[in-house]
C-alpha cells in the first residue's frame, strides 16, 4: 500500500516538475494528464482494503469476504474521463496555439500579458 | 428682478481673457502689471480667466499676422455672448511699426468689430483701465437676458 | 409637519440657500483677505454673488465635441452633491437628518463633486480638459489617504473612550457628543497633528493654489472646466464655493465640536453663527493664507506631498491615540 | 415541505442539461430556435429558484433531495443529495438571473459567429453546471460541476478561435484551471480518506474535533483550488486573458457569477467543513483578510495600467473579489456581532458585484458589438452615438465606485464597518484607497471610450439593438434598487443567507434526522444573531427623499432662472463657435485616452506599476508557479496556526 502512496505522491510531483519546468506545450499538457494519473492512482488507493475482492455482488459469494471501498473506483472513473477531456480540450487549444502562433514555445506565447 | 441682478452684476465682474496676436509682449507685460499691488484691477471685479468660454471681454495685443488671423477671429468666435474686444496698444489699431510687412494682415477691425481700442506702445495701465471700464459700459449697454 | 420641516431643511436652512450664501460669501471672504495679504485693494466682499448672477445671465455654448446630457447634467449632480453634505454635517451636535450623519457617508458624498467635475470635463471633449480629469483624479487620489487616516484617528479617539465595538466610531455625532463632554478635540495633543493634516487636506479638495492643478488657468485653460460657459460654469463655480464651507464646516465639527452655546435647536442661530466664524477662521488659516504665499506645485509633487507630509501626521496623530488609551 | 418544491432544484439543474444535448444533438439547424430554447432553458432555472423563495427564504426550510432516492442508510449517506439553503438559493438566484439575461444579450450580440450550436450548448451546461454547482450537498459533485463549468468556460472562451488571444486565453486557463481542478479533487479525496464519505452535511458532522494533519492539508488544497477558480491573487492569472477574449455574454458569467461559485466553495469549506476549525479563529480570519487585502490592491494597481476594455474590466473583478473576501474574512471574527456585519457586507458585495460588474462587460460588449474593437486607445466618443450604452456605463460605473445611492456604496460600507470593528484598521485604510483607485480606472473608461473626440471610423455607428439593451437596462435597475432598498434586499436575501451560512446544524439535520449534528457536535452549534441594526446609520430612504426635494427645488430655481430664455435661436453646428477650445487652433483630432491618464500617479509609482507589469509576463510556467507558490505557502500557514 504505502508503494501506491508513494508512486502517486511521485507521479504529482513529476507533473508539477513538468508545467513548472517544460515550455514546451504538449509536455506542460503531459505534465497536467501525469498529475490527474497521479490523483487518480491517490484515490484508488485510498478505497483498498486489503484482502477485499472486487465490489461485485454475484452467487459465489465467500462468507466473511468483504469489499474494497466501491465509492472510489466510482470517483476514479468520473476523474479519469475527466482528465481525458481535459488532454483531449489542451492538445486542441495546442494545435490552434501552433496555428496561430507558429510555435508551441511557452515563452513565445506570451502576447497577453502585464 | 433678475434680470436687473444679471445687468448688475454684468458691469461688475468683468472677466478678460488676452489674445495675443503677435505682439512684442510690451503691451502684455503692462496688461500683467494691471493684475499686481499697484494697479489691482480685481477691485473692479476684473479677472483674467483661462478660457474663452469664461470671457466677456477679449484683449487683443499685437498686429494681426497672417499667422496668428484665423486662430484670434476663431478665438473670438468661442467666446459666448455678450461680448466686448478690446484692441489694446497701437499695433491692433494701426499696425504701428510693422505696417505693410508681408506676414500682417492689418489692423484688427479690418477683421472684427473692435468695441475699445486704447492707443499707446505700450499704454500706460491707468490707459488700460480706463479702456477697460469703456468696455464695461459697453457691456452694460448690452442689456437684458433677449442678447443672449 | 415633519415633511414641511425637512423640506425647509433642505432648501433653506443648511441647505440649499444658506449655502448658496454662505458658500460664496465665504469665497468673496477668501479673495479679499488674499488681497489684503498681497497688499491688494481686492474685489468687493460680495463679488463672487456679482460673478455667479453674471454668469447665470450671460449664454452659454455646448461644443460640437461634447456628449450634450452629461455636459450638462454634470454641474447639476455635483451641485446637488455638496448640498446634501451640508446637511449631514452637524452644528454643534444638532443633526438635521437624524442617524445618518457619518464620516464614511460624507467621505463618499465628497467624492461626488470631484467626480461630477470630471464626468463634465471627460464629456466636454477637449484635450485640456483630459489633461485636466487626469490631474484631478491623481490630486483626489493622493489627499484621500491622508483623510481616510485623519477620520480614523478622530474615531478611534472618540471610539476609545465611548467604548464602541472595535474602538472605532464613524458617526459624526458621537464625535460631537464626546466633545461637548470632554472638551474640543482639538486641545488634545494626539489629535493636533491630524488637524493639521486636515488643514493641508482642504486645499486640495477645494481646488485652491497649491494643488489647484487641475483647474490650473494658466496652463491647461482651467482644465476640466474649459469648455463651460455661463450657467453650467456658473454652478461649477458655485459647486467648488460650497465645498470650501463644507470642508471648513467639517473641520469645525470635528476638532472644534463640543464649543457651542448648549445644544439643541434652541441656540441654533447662535451656534450657527458661531460655526460661521469658526469656519472663516479655518479657511482664512487653511486655504487664503497658503494661498497667498505658496506658488502651484506639479501633480506628481501633489501625490508625493500628500501620500508623506499629511499622511505622516495623520500616522503621528492614529500612534498616539493608541498610545494615550493603552 | 410541499411536494413540489424538491423537485424544482433538479428542475433547475437538469433542463439546462438536457437542453445542452438537444442543441448538440440537433447541429446547426434551426438556430433560430435553439436561441429561444436558449432562453427559454435558462428562464425555467430562473423561475424554479423564484419558485424556492416561498419554502426557504420565507417559510425557512432547507431543501433537500436525494438522487434516485438513495436516502441515507443508517445515518450514512450513500446518495448523492441535492441541498439548498438560503445561502444556495441566493448564489442560485444570481447565477440564474445573470445567466438568464445573458442568453438574451446573446441572442443578437453572436449573430455574426458561426458555429452557434457549439456556443449554446456549452452555455446551457455553463448555466446548469453553476446551479449544480451551488445546489449539490455533495462534495464530490461539486468537483465535477466544476469541471463542467471550467470545460464549459474554456470552450467559450477560445470559442472565437480566428483570434490568437481567445486561443492564447484558452489554454492558460486550462493548465491553470485544471490545476486548480486537481487541487480541489486531491483535497477531496485527502477528505475521504478521513471521513469516509462526501456528502458536506455528514463531512462537516464527522469531521468535528477529528482534525489532523491531512485534513489541514485537504483544507489548504481546497482553498488554494477554490482560490484558483474565484482568482484570489497570485491565482489571479487566468481571468484577465479569458474575461478579455471571451464573448462578452461569456465575459459577463465568467466574471459576474462564476468567481462567486469559487466563493461558494470557500464559504462553504471554511464556514460549514472546517466550521469548529476556522469559525472565531482569528488566524483563519487574519488569512482571509490579508489575502481579500492583497488582491483587492493588487487588482485595483494593475487595472489602473491597462488599455484593453474587457481586461481592465477584469483586473477590475479581481480587485472587487478582495473585498468580497475579506467581509467573509471578517466574517471568521470571533466577535459576533461584527462577524455578521462582515458576512452580510461579504454577501451584499457578491450581489453587486455580480450586477454592476455584468453591466460593465455587457457595456465593453456593446461597444466591441459596434466599433469591433476594445481597445481604448482606438475608442472614443460613442457617448453621442450611444447614449444609452453610455448611461448604463455611468451607472455601473457609479455602482462600483460606490457612489451613494447605488449598491456598491452599501456593501462597501458594510465591509469598512466590519473591517474597522473588527480592528483591521489599516484594510479599511486600503479598502478605502482601492475605492478611490476603482473610480479612478473607471474613469478612464469612461474618458477614452465613451467621451471626448469620435474616431473618424466610427462616425456612423448606431445604438445596439433593443434585446441587447434589455438586459442591461435589468441590471442597472437592479443596481439602483439594490442601492436605494437594501433594507429590502437585506431582509428577503441577504439576512437569510447569512443565517444559513452560519446555520450548519439545520444543514446537517435536513440531511439527516433531527439531532444528528448536535449529536455529533456534543453541543448546541451557536448561530450569531442577523441584524442589520448594528450596520451603520445609512438610510436610503431618508436620502432619496432629499435627493427628491432637491431636485424639485432645483428645477423651480432653474425656471426662475431661465425665465424669458426660451428663444432658441437655429444653431449652425459647423460655426467656429462650438468647435473645441485648442488656443485658438483648427479642431483637429486629439482625444485623451487609455495611457494617458494619470501620469503624475504612474510616474511617481513607476517602481511599483513596473514591477506588477513585468511580473505578469503571460508565460504559462510562471502562472502555475505562483499558484503551486501559494499552495505551498497556505499550507504552511496553515500547518504554523492551525
Amino acid at each position: 500500500m504505502l508503494l501506491n502512496y508513494i508512486g502517486a505522491f511521485l507521479l504529482i510531483v513529476f507533473g508539477l516538475y513538468i508545467i513548472l519546468v517544460k515550455k514546451n506545450l504538449i509536455k506542460i499538457v503531459v505534465g497536467m494528464s501525469l498529475l490527474d494519473t497521479g490523483i487518480n492512482l491517490l484515490l484508488v488507493s485510498v478505497g483498498f482494503r486489503p484482502g477485499g475482492t472486487a465490489p461485485l455482488f454475484m452467487n459465489d459469494l465467500k462468507p466473511g469476504s468483504f469489499f474494497v471501498d466501491p465509492v472510489p473506483q466510482a470517483l476514479t472513473l468520473t476523474s479519469i474521463v475527466i482528465g481525458a477531456c481535459v488532454t483531449a480540450l489542451a492538445l486542441s487549444l495546442v494545435i490552434k496555439v501552433k496555428e496561430h502562433y507558429g510555435t508551441i514555445d511557452a515563452d513565445k506565447v506570451r502576447r497577453l500579458n502585464g | 428682478m433678475f434680470n436687473r441682478l444679471i445687468e448688475k452684476s454684468r458691469a461688475k465682474s468683468p472677466w478678460i481673457y488676452h489674445v495675443n496676436s503677435g505682439s512684442c509682449n510690451g503691451c502684455d507685460i503692462e496688461l500683467v502689471a494691471l493684475l499686481g499691488p499697484r494697479y489691482d484691477c480685481e477691485r473692479l471685479g476684473i479677472k483674467l480667466a483661462g478660457s474663452p468660454r469664461h470671457a466677456d471681454i477679449v484683449v487683443v495685443t499685437g498686429p494681426i499676422t497672417s499667422q496668428s488671423k484665423d486662430r484670434v477671429l476663431r478665438v473670438l468666435s468661442q467666446v459666448p455672448e455678450p461680448k466686448v474686444v478690446v484692441s489694446l496698444g497701437s499695433c491692433p489699431m494701426s499696425c504701428n511699426v510693422f505696417k505693410g510687412s508681408y506676414s500682417v494682415e492689418g489692423p484688427l477691425d479690418k477683421w472684427t468689430h473692435v468695441d475699445v481700442s486704447v492707443g499707446g506702445c505700450a499704454p500706460k495701465p491707468e490707459a488700460i483701465i480706463d479702456g477697460l471700464i469703456k468696455a464695461i459700459e459697453i457691456l452694460k449697454e448690452k442689456r437684458g437676458l433677449n442678447n443672449v | 409637519m415633519d415633511i414641511l420641516v425637512y423640506i425647509f431643511n433642505i432648501l433653506i436652512f443648511p441647505g440649499f440657500l444658506f449655502c448658496f450664501f454662505f458658500g460664496l460669501l465665504l469665497s468673496g471672504i477668501d479673495r479679499k483677505l488674499v488681497a489684503r495679504m498681497q497688499r491688494r485693494i481686492g474685489p468687493p466682499v460680495f463679488q463672487p454673488f456679482y460673478d455667479f448672477f453674471k454668469l447665470i445671465g450671460k449664454g452659454h455654448i455646448i461644443p460640437r465635441g461634447a456628449a450634450k446630457k452629461t455636459f450638462m447634467l454634470a454641474p447639476i449632480i455635483g451641485l446637488l452633491g455638496v448640498v446634501i453634505i451640508s446637511m449631514f454635517i452637524p452644528i454643534f451636535g444638532y443633526v438635521f437628518i437624524p442617524r445618518t450623519a457619518d464620516m464614511i457617508v460624507i467621505l463618499y458624498l465628497l467624492t461626488v463633486p470631484a467626480v461630477a467635475l470630471i464626468l463634465g470635463g471627460s464629456s466636454s471633449g477637449s484635450p485640456y480638459s483630459g489633461v485636466g480629469i487626469s490631474r484631478e483624479m491623481v490630486t483626489m487620489l493622493s489627499y484621500e489617504l491622508p483623510l481616510v487616516i485623519i477620520l480614523l484617528a478622530v474615531g478611534s479617539k472618540v471610539g476609545h473612550s465611548l467604548g464602541e465595538i472595535g474602538n472605532v466610531t464613524f458617526s459624526l455625532s458621537k464625535v460631537a457628543e464626546y466633545q461637548s463632554k470632554n472638551g474640543m478635540l482639538i486641545c488634545s495633543l494626539s489629535m493636533i497633528p491630524a488637524a493639521i493634516a486636515f488643514l493641508l487636506c482642504i486645499p486640495a479638495e477645494v481646488g485652491t493654489v497649491p494643488f489647484d492643478v487641475a483647474e490650473a488657468e494658466t496652463e491647461i485653460c482651467e482644465g476640466p472646466l474649459v469648455e463651460y460657459s455661463g450657467k453650467y460654469l456658473a454652478l461649477y463655480k458655485l459647486m467648488s464655493a460650497i465645498k470650501m464651507f463644507i470642508m471648513g464646516s467639517l473641520f469645525v465639527a470635528l476638532f472644534f465640536g463640543g464649543t457651542g452655546f448648549g445644544t439643541g435647536i434652541k441656540f441654533l442661530p447662535l451656534n450657527t453663527l458661531l460655526m460661521m466664524i469658526l469656519v472663516i477662521i479655518t479657511i482664512s488659516i487653511s486655504v487664503s493664507f497658503l494661498r497667498a504665499i505658496v506658488a502651484r506645485i506639479k501633480v506628481e509633487h501633489t501625490l508625493k506631498f500628500f501620500w508623506t507630509v499629511p499622511t505622516a501626521l495623520a500616522f503621528v496623530s492614529l500612534i498616539l491615540t493608541y498610545v494615550t488609551t493603552l | 415541505m410541499n411536494g413540489y418544491s424538491s423537485i424544482l432544484p433538479l428542475m433547475a439543474i437538469m433542463l439546462p442539461f438536457l437542453a445542452a444535448f438537444i442543441i448538440a444533438l440537433t447541429g446547426n439547424k434551426a438556430l433560430g430556435l435553439k436561441r429561444v430554447l436558449a432562453v427559454i432553458f435558462t428562464f425555467i432555472p430562473l423561475l424554479a429558484v423564484i419558485l424556492l423563495f416561498k419554502p426557504i427564504i420565507e417559510n425557512g426550510h432547507i431543501v433537500s433531495y436525494w438522487l434516485g432516492n438513495w436516502v441515507p442508510e443508517k445515518t450514512w449517506a450513500i446518495g448523492i443529495g441535492l441541498e439548498i439553503d438560503a445561502f444556495g438559493l441566493f448564489c442560485g438566484l444570481i447565477i440564474t438571473l445573470t445567466c438568464f439575461l445573458s442568453s438574451i444579450f446573446s441572442i443578437r450580440y453572436m449573430e455574426k459567429d458561426n458555429g452557434l450550436e457549439k456556443y449554446y450548448t456549452m452555455f446551457m451546461l455553463l448555466t446548469a453546471s453553476m446551479i449544480g454547482f451551488v445546489f449539490t450537498g455533495d462534495l464530490f459533485n461539486m468537483y465535477v460541476m466544476l469541471e463542467i463549468m471550467t470545460f464549459a468556460a474554456i470552450g467559450l472562451t477560445a470559442f472565437r478561435n480566428h483570434k490568437y488571444k481567445s486561443i492564447e486565453a484558452g489554454f492558460k486557463y486550462i493548465v491553470i484551471g485544471s490545476l486548480g481542478s486537481s487541487l480541489i479533487l486531491l483535497g477531496t479525496v485527502l477528505i475521504y480518506a478521513q471521513a469516509h464519505t462526501l456528502n458536506i452535511a455528514q463531512i462537516s458532522a464527522i469531521l468535528h474535533g477529528n482534525y489532523n494533519a491531512v485534513t489541514i492539508f485537504a483544507l489548504a488544497l481546497m482553498l488554494t483550488g477554490y482560490a484558483v477558480k474565484a482568482f484570489l491573487v497570485p491565482c489571479h492569472t487566468w481571468p484577465a486573458d479569458a474575461h478579455m477574449s471571451a464573448p462578452s455574454s461569456i465575459s459577463m458569467l465568467l466574471s459576474g457569477v462564476m468567481s462567486k461559485t469559487g466563493i461558494f466553495g470557500i464559504i462553504r469549506i471554511l464556514y460549514m467543513i472546517y466550521r469548529s476549525k476556522c469559525v472565531a479563529a482569528p488566524s483563519m480570519e487574519f488569512l482571509m483578510i490579508f489575502w481579500g487585502t492583497i488582491t483587492m490592491l493588487i487588482g485595483a494597481s494593475m487595472a489602473i495600467i491597462q488599455t484593453d476594455f474587457k481586461r481592465l474590466l477584469a483586473f477590475s473583478s479581481v480587485s472587487q473579489i478582495g473585498y468580497v473576501i475579506v467581509g467573509f474574512g471578517v466574517g471568521l471574527s470571533a466577535k459576533t456581532s461584527v462577524a455578521v456585519t462582515g458576512t452580510m457586507g461579504g454577501l451584499y458585495h457578491m450581489l453587486n458585484h455580480a450586477m454592476f460588474k455584468s453591466l460593465a462587460f455587457l457595456c465593453a460588449g456593446a461597444v466591441l458589438y459596434r466599433t469591433g474593437t476594445t481597445d481604448t486607445t482606438k475608442l472614443g466618443g460613442l457617448a453621442k452615438k450611444m447614449p444609452y450604452t453610455t448611461v448604463l456605463f455611468m451607472i455601473s460605473l457609479a455602482s462600483i465606485a460606490g457612489m451613494p445611492p447605488f449598491n456598491g456604496f452599501v456593501s462597501k460600507w458594510l465591509i469598512y464597518q466590519s473591517t474597522f470593528e473588527a480592528g483591521y484598521w489599516p484594510v479599511t485604510i486600503i479598502a478605502l484607497l482601492v475605492s478611490v483607485m476603482t473610480l479612478a480606472y473607471f474613469i478612464k473608461l469612461a474618458q477614452s471610450v465613451f467621451f471626448g473626440k469620435i474616431h473618424k471610423e466610427h462616425e456612423n455607428i448606431k445604438e445596439i439593438p433593443w434585446s441587447m439593451r434589455v438586459p442591461m437596462i435589468v441590471l442597472a435597475a437592479v443596481c439602483i434598487f439594490a442601492g436605494t432598498f437594501w433594507n429590502v434586499i437585506s431582509d428577503k436575501l441577504i439576512e437569510p443567507a447569512a443565517y444559513a451560512i452560519y446555520n450548519i446544524q439545520g444543514y446537517i439535520d435536513v440531511m439527516f434526522n433531527k439531532g444528528y449534528a448536535q449529536n455529533m457536535f456534543n453541543h448546541e452549534i451557536p448561530i450569531p444573531k442577523m441584524t442589520r441594526a448594528m450596520a451603520g446609520y445609512w438610510s436610503p430612504i431618508n436620502w432619496l427623499l432629499l435627493f427628491v426635494v432637491l431636485i424639485i427645488g432645483f428645477i423651480v430655481i432653474a425656471s426662475l432662472l431661465s425665465k424669458g430664455n426660451k428663444k432658441e435661436s437655429i444653431i449652425d453646428l459647423s460655426d467656429t463657435k462650438y468647435d473645441t477650445f485648442t488656443g485658438g487652433e483648427k479642431e483637429y483630432f486629439s482625444h485623451m485616452a487609455g495611457n494617458d491618464l494619470f501620469w503624475g500617479l504612474k510616474h511617481q509609482f513607476r517602481g511599483y506599476f513596473k514591477t506588477l507589469k513585468n511580473a505578469h509576463s503571460g508565460i504559462v510556467n510562471d502562472y502555475v508557479l505562483w499558484v503551486a507558490a501559494c499552495a505551498a505557502v497556505v499550507t504552511i500557514y496553515l500547518f504554523a496556526v492551525l
